[in-house]
């Protein structure tokens, strides 16, 4: 098992794709010669060649489009969005072409075809380079979301995705490209679509969380079960469309009580589906009110880095929201 | 083309007598096809009806040098003769009107006008305009990527080249010779919004310069005109020489569609005008004069068409309605089962993959 | 009093605006001559001349984005999208630039500016001319949304958005358009934004709803008053983002059970945000589970007349899922 | 411009010495605050620049006929120059830079290099590029509306003018003649992607001829040629001849930000040989030959700047600090109170109202 951080395995994972099915191929803005701006595509350019790992122009539109062409043909395009936060002016081909196709169509034709986007804060970025806007897709239908928060997770997932037949938004966090390396099984291993995973087992409170807050979360845990004697259950969501409902449930009625966290902003964020379905489908197991733990109602993450801290969800805050819902 | 060769126009392109009376059969056909859902329309039977009356000339030219089942086609919702050039039947576009349960585009779940069909190679349409710009662009980018010889063609009005993704499409289009045809259909009015409120400069072919492509304006009155122009680009795209940009001068003849009522915003005499402008007197007067055409042929021509129509009709109105018990099927592909499992290598192009 | 129907509410309110305060313009496709593909904007053409009334090129970023330039220079533009369907092309200006520029500049500029769009099913408009996808909207910090139900609210929503100094989003439900007429308040009245109202007053359970769901909700409540003895009381938020939290808890305190109901589909719908606001904080007065009844999930509403009528939701599904609730 | 006209270039220009005394002053301006912003940067005091080496020709003589509190500006993220010439201090950029407090442009909240200024007409930038674009051309239809006399000007690269939101915004300006001018300085490179896999064709000018309006191709070297193209286009603007393209053909002599390395894909030699189409040498050579510039007269020149810059840098870094006590505020504007009260009838224009 080799040790990678996310960004490797992100890298492997179309290495290996790329290398057993030449209908692989990437587009997006630098991918070529440079790489990449977080070096995500480095050496496929050279590997490939220059329409495998296709260097486009500056126009999102275009890249999700002409990849929804390319998968209607019979090409297996993996898109990169440079940040999560330039997808909009791709929006409509996302929202109106590549997730209904399949459906109005009646199913004669679909767009296996996946959009990575580095999204998420704490990285500097400001307003324009730190969105967790996932939220604008997770109510598409015909979208599958993904957001892994492990490096096995990222590769497994990232193969799986490739492989789908269905379009798959793939969310990298990227705080946490070269936040830690973790081993990484070798081979042709994936992760299934669908499935969340317990990342800590626990009896008194579920956290659910996804990318970089299951990091968060999983510390937070720590300081709970040292400091308070709480044992959180920590679940990572890891897709967030098809959503892992039995997994969910599961913990709740284990533990009586969710704690949803995301760094998006907490109105009408993905927190407040899970946080829907918690209520409605656990009603009866709830020991306290599902709480939401999510960024701050403002348009971005301001750029200095004393607002960025006031911005950001880490593991004292989860902590805080944590003790509460314990105590309750 | 020359002007000292003395063969009929047709002739000069390469086209026999067959052929352009098969132009001029499809046009009628188109035509006869469009009249009966209005129609249709009006008894109540079709929802909605939006219509290529007018285009159908520039619409079977461009179309005609096209391979069935080897190259692609993204149109849009005036495409009724383009789709039926290319492989499309009077029932099938009869039948998507009616929305019955097996028609090839939808299955019944999409308006009228929202051609497609896997098996002729049409790639499904939607509603906002010009997104199948990028799709026409996107399937000419993967047959480059895989070395195919395939050409895309793709169609689109004047009012629509405004958006930014047509834009995005032709650029990239241009910056890798990409083997596509871009043709817009000009009949100088978006709803109501007219040519020169939509268009600035009033010219969608002068955009081409921008792009690198030949940019050709067309008169969409004159059938062969539309034809050589359509099948230059053709050639060129197979030659792996690019894009070409046709800009075909057409006219609206009806309203934008059954919900509009041009009166509102266009005079009596600029309608009443049009009909001068109508490609099919205009092609049957061309092939008259070269004495393609005889009287007794556009009879028997006529005749026919409106047989096949009205067989056509009765078969797609006997066609079985969709219902809603599986109204939620067909959202997601299967999944793949198990982790792990190779996808097996499928070959690329043709039906839908 | 005059009687209107909600079309003409608008009309009237644009008419009204346009009168008092020269900045007011309104621009968007087929607006002017042609008085609108609804004839929202009819006769306004003839009045105000075509620049007030300003039919653009076919470009919804472009109606979007000047939109904003205008607002920031100090105009009150009023930009019409044919079909909420539509708007993803502006989708970049309206979440990157109309919905931030307050923020990012710290306070020195702002947008005052309204986006209206038809939406909504059941007018055989299939999966693009049916959407409901106020959710892509209500996520978006800056943003102001307005969904009215009535013809008063239409007029007195409408003009109290035209005057707002933040960008407003009115979603006009476009099966209430010539739905029925009913009074409207003469003269310069404005309804307030960010205030729910309670439509019908009930002591069972709460049915949360907005736009076309108000006509059917009160249609229900009727039913189940008559065949059950079942009082629902009707809350039309109106307004979906700032929303009225005070009056949701208010009622759910009261009946103890809450039914939220829209036409988009469920899965990350802005029902949503409601359910999970209600279950963290009205946790302690809930009888049973929030309960969210909403379109089903595909990808939009389809065409054929036995298809949309599965998709949609009308009094009798209302009734269904509130005497569930009521029985639990 | 007559060629037999004997008088300097500027003087043809109507420019008199002190104006492109003032030209060349404010290009070292820039580029000393750029270069000074680099070693901050360097220092760990500043998180990011992305700048303008190489485009200060192009900037200042394009902003330079830009009326002062009439006019407004869109700019990008490299306009340092275009900025200073349009009214920011050097003090204002190096506070934004520093993410201070009470910087004018967002008061902390962007990254370095989104201008912004509400009391220099200058409408806040985002990140997403291209957006600015159709800030401008909606700010000139505000005039246009309201029948005021202001011109807008915006900037943007050429990897940019790919943006389907660039097309949407020219064609627009293109149908009504707004007052617009657009400036692409096209520098070759979008990141590490070259012009020839950006722009099809390879001009960004040439896609003028499609909206209907001028396109001007200038050396961005050359700062009297694009100082002649841009007077030109705010001539046409104000006389209501509609909107002007500029493509200033610049160089981008550092790499595309600090987080950039353009070494990757760049080879040293072509690097090199950037700097002989710095704008700064160029423009002074120009000025030399004519006499207009001494040695003396640029070393104090140098001085001068030297010194504005150290003292503009002390006091931006002595400004406070924002905190985090009211970043939730200015999410929105105050709502208005109570119902039914009208809004009073304020002036447009200026100052971002
Ligand atoms: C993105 C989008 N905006 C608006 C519409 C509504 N609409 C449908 S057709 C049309 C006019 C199209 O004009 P043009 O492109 O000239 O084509 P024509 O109908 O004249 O053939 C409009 C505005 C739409 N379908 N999609
Ligand atoms: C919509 C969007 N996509 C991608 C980016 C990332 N990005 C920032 S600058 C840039 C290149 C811009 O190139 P060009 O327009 O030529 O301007 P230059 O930097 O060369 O002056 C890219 C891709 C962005 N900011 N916005
Ligand atoms: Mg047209
Ligand atoms: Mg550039």
């Amino acid at each position: 098992m080799a040790e990678l951080n996310i960004l490797e395995a992100i890298r492997a994972a179309m290495d290996e794709e790329m290398e057993r099915d030449e209908r692989v191929m990437i587009l997006g803005e630098d991918v070529g010669r440079k790489g990449g701006v977080f070096g995500a595509t480095e050496g496929l350019w050279a590997k490939y060649g220059d329409k495998r790992v296709l260097d486009t122009p500056l126009s999102e539109g275009m890249i999700a489009g002409a990849a929804m062409g390319a998968a209607v043909y019979g090409l297996r395009p993996v898109a990169e969005i440079q940040f999560a936060d330039f997808v909009y002016p791709g929006f409509n081909q996302i929202v109106s072409e590549i997730s209904r196709i399949h459906y109005r169509s009646n199913g004669t034709f679909s767009a296996p075809m996946v959009i990575r986007m580095p999204y998420g804060g704490g990285v500097h970025g400001a307003l324009y380079h730190s969105q967790s806007n996932e939220a604008y897709f997770t109510h598409t239908v015909g979208l599958k979301i993904v957001a892994p928060g492990t490096p096995a997770d990222a590769k497994g997932l990232l193969k799986s995705s490739i492989r789908d037949p269905d379009p798959v938004m793939f969310f990298e966090h990227k705080k946490t490209y070269r936040l830690f390396r973790a081993e990484v099984p070798d081979g042709d291993t994936v992760v299934p679509i669908g499935k969340a995973v317990v990342a800590r087992e626990g009896k008194d409170l579920s956290i659910f969380c996804y990318g970089f807050m299951r990091t968060c979360a999983l510390e937070a845990a720590e300081t709970l079960a040292g400091e308070d004697g709480v044992e959180a259950e920590v679940v990572d969501l890891r897709t967030l469309r098809p959503l892992d409902l039995e997994t969910i449930l599961a913990s709740v009625e284990k533990t009586g009580k969710a704690l949803v966290v995301h760094e998006a902003n907490r109105f009408g964020g993905f927190g407040a589906e899970i946080a829907a379905e918690i209520s409605e489908k656990a009603f009866e197991h709830l020991d306290g009110p599902v709480t939401r733990l999510a960024g701050p109602e403002v348009p971005g993450v301001p750029f200095h880095h004393a607002l960025e801290d006031w911005f950001m969800i880490g593991p004292p805050r989860i902590v805080d929201a944590a003790r509460k819902l314990a105590a309750y | 083309m020359a002007s000292t060769d003395t063969r009929p126009r047709h002739a000069e392109l390469g086209l026999g007598d067959a052929d352009v009376l098969g132009m001029y059969r499809a046009m009628l056909l188109a035509r006869a096809v469009d009249e009966r859902m209005w129609l249709m329309q009006r008894a109540g039977k079709i929802a909605f009806i939006i219509s290529g009356q007018g285009h159908e000339g520039a619409q079977v030219a461009t179309s005609w040098p096209m391979r069935k089942g080897t190259d692609w086609m993204a149109p849009y919702y005036r495409s009724i003769a383009s789709a039926m050039t290319f492989g499309m039947s009077a029932e099938d576009i009869i039948t998507a009107h009616l929305a019955k349960g097996d028609d090839v585009s939808s299955g019944g779940r999409q308006m009228p006008g929202h051609y497609g069909g896997a098996p002729y190679n049409i790639i499904s349409l939607s509603s906002p305009v010009g997104t199948q710009v990028l799709h026409a662009v996107g399937i000419a980018m993967g047959a480059w990527v895989r070395g195919d010889d395939v050409v895309a063609m793709t169609s689109f009005g004047e009012g629509t080249a405004n958006q930014g993704e047509i834009h995005e499409a032709m650029n990239f289009a241009g910056v890798h010779n990409l083997p596509v045809i871009f043709v817009c259909e000009n009949n100088g009015y978006a709803i109501s919004v007219p040519l020169e409120r939509q268009v600035a400069g009033g010219s969608v072919a002068a955009r081409a310069a921008g792009y690198g492509m030949p940019g050709v304006v067309v008169d969409g009155g004159d059938v062969l005109a539309c034809y050589g122009a359509a099948k230059e680009a053709h050639d060129r795209a197979k030659r792996g020489e690019g894009p070409t940009l046709i800009e075909a001068r057409v006219v609206r003849l009806t309203s934008h569609s059954s919900d509009d009522d041009q009166r509102r915003y266009r005079d009596p005499s600029e309608v009443e005008a049009l009909k001068e402008r109508d490609p099919i007197p205009m092609f049957a007067n061309e092939l008259r004069a070269n004495g393609i055409l005889t009287d007794d042929g556009e009879e028997t021509m006529r005749a026919e068409v409106k047989a096949e129509v009205n067989e056509a009709s009765k078969r797609a109105e006997a066609r079985p309605e969709p219902t809603p018990d599986d109204a939620h099927e067909r959202v997601y592909a299967d999944p793949i089962p198990g982790g792990g499992t190779a996808v097996p290598l499928a070959p690329v192009g043709g039906g839908g993959q």
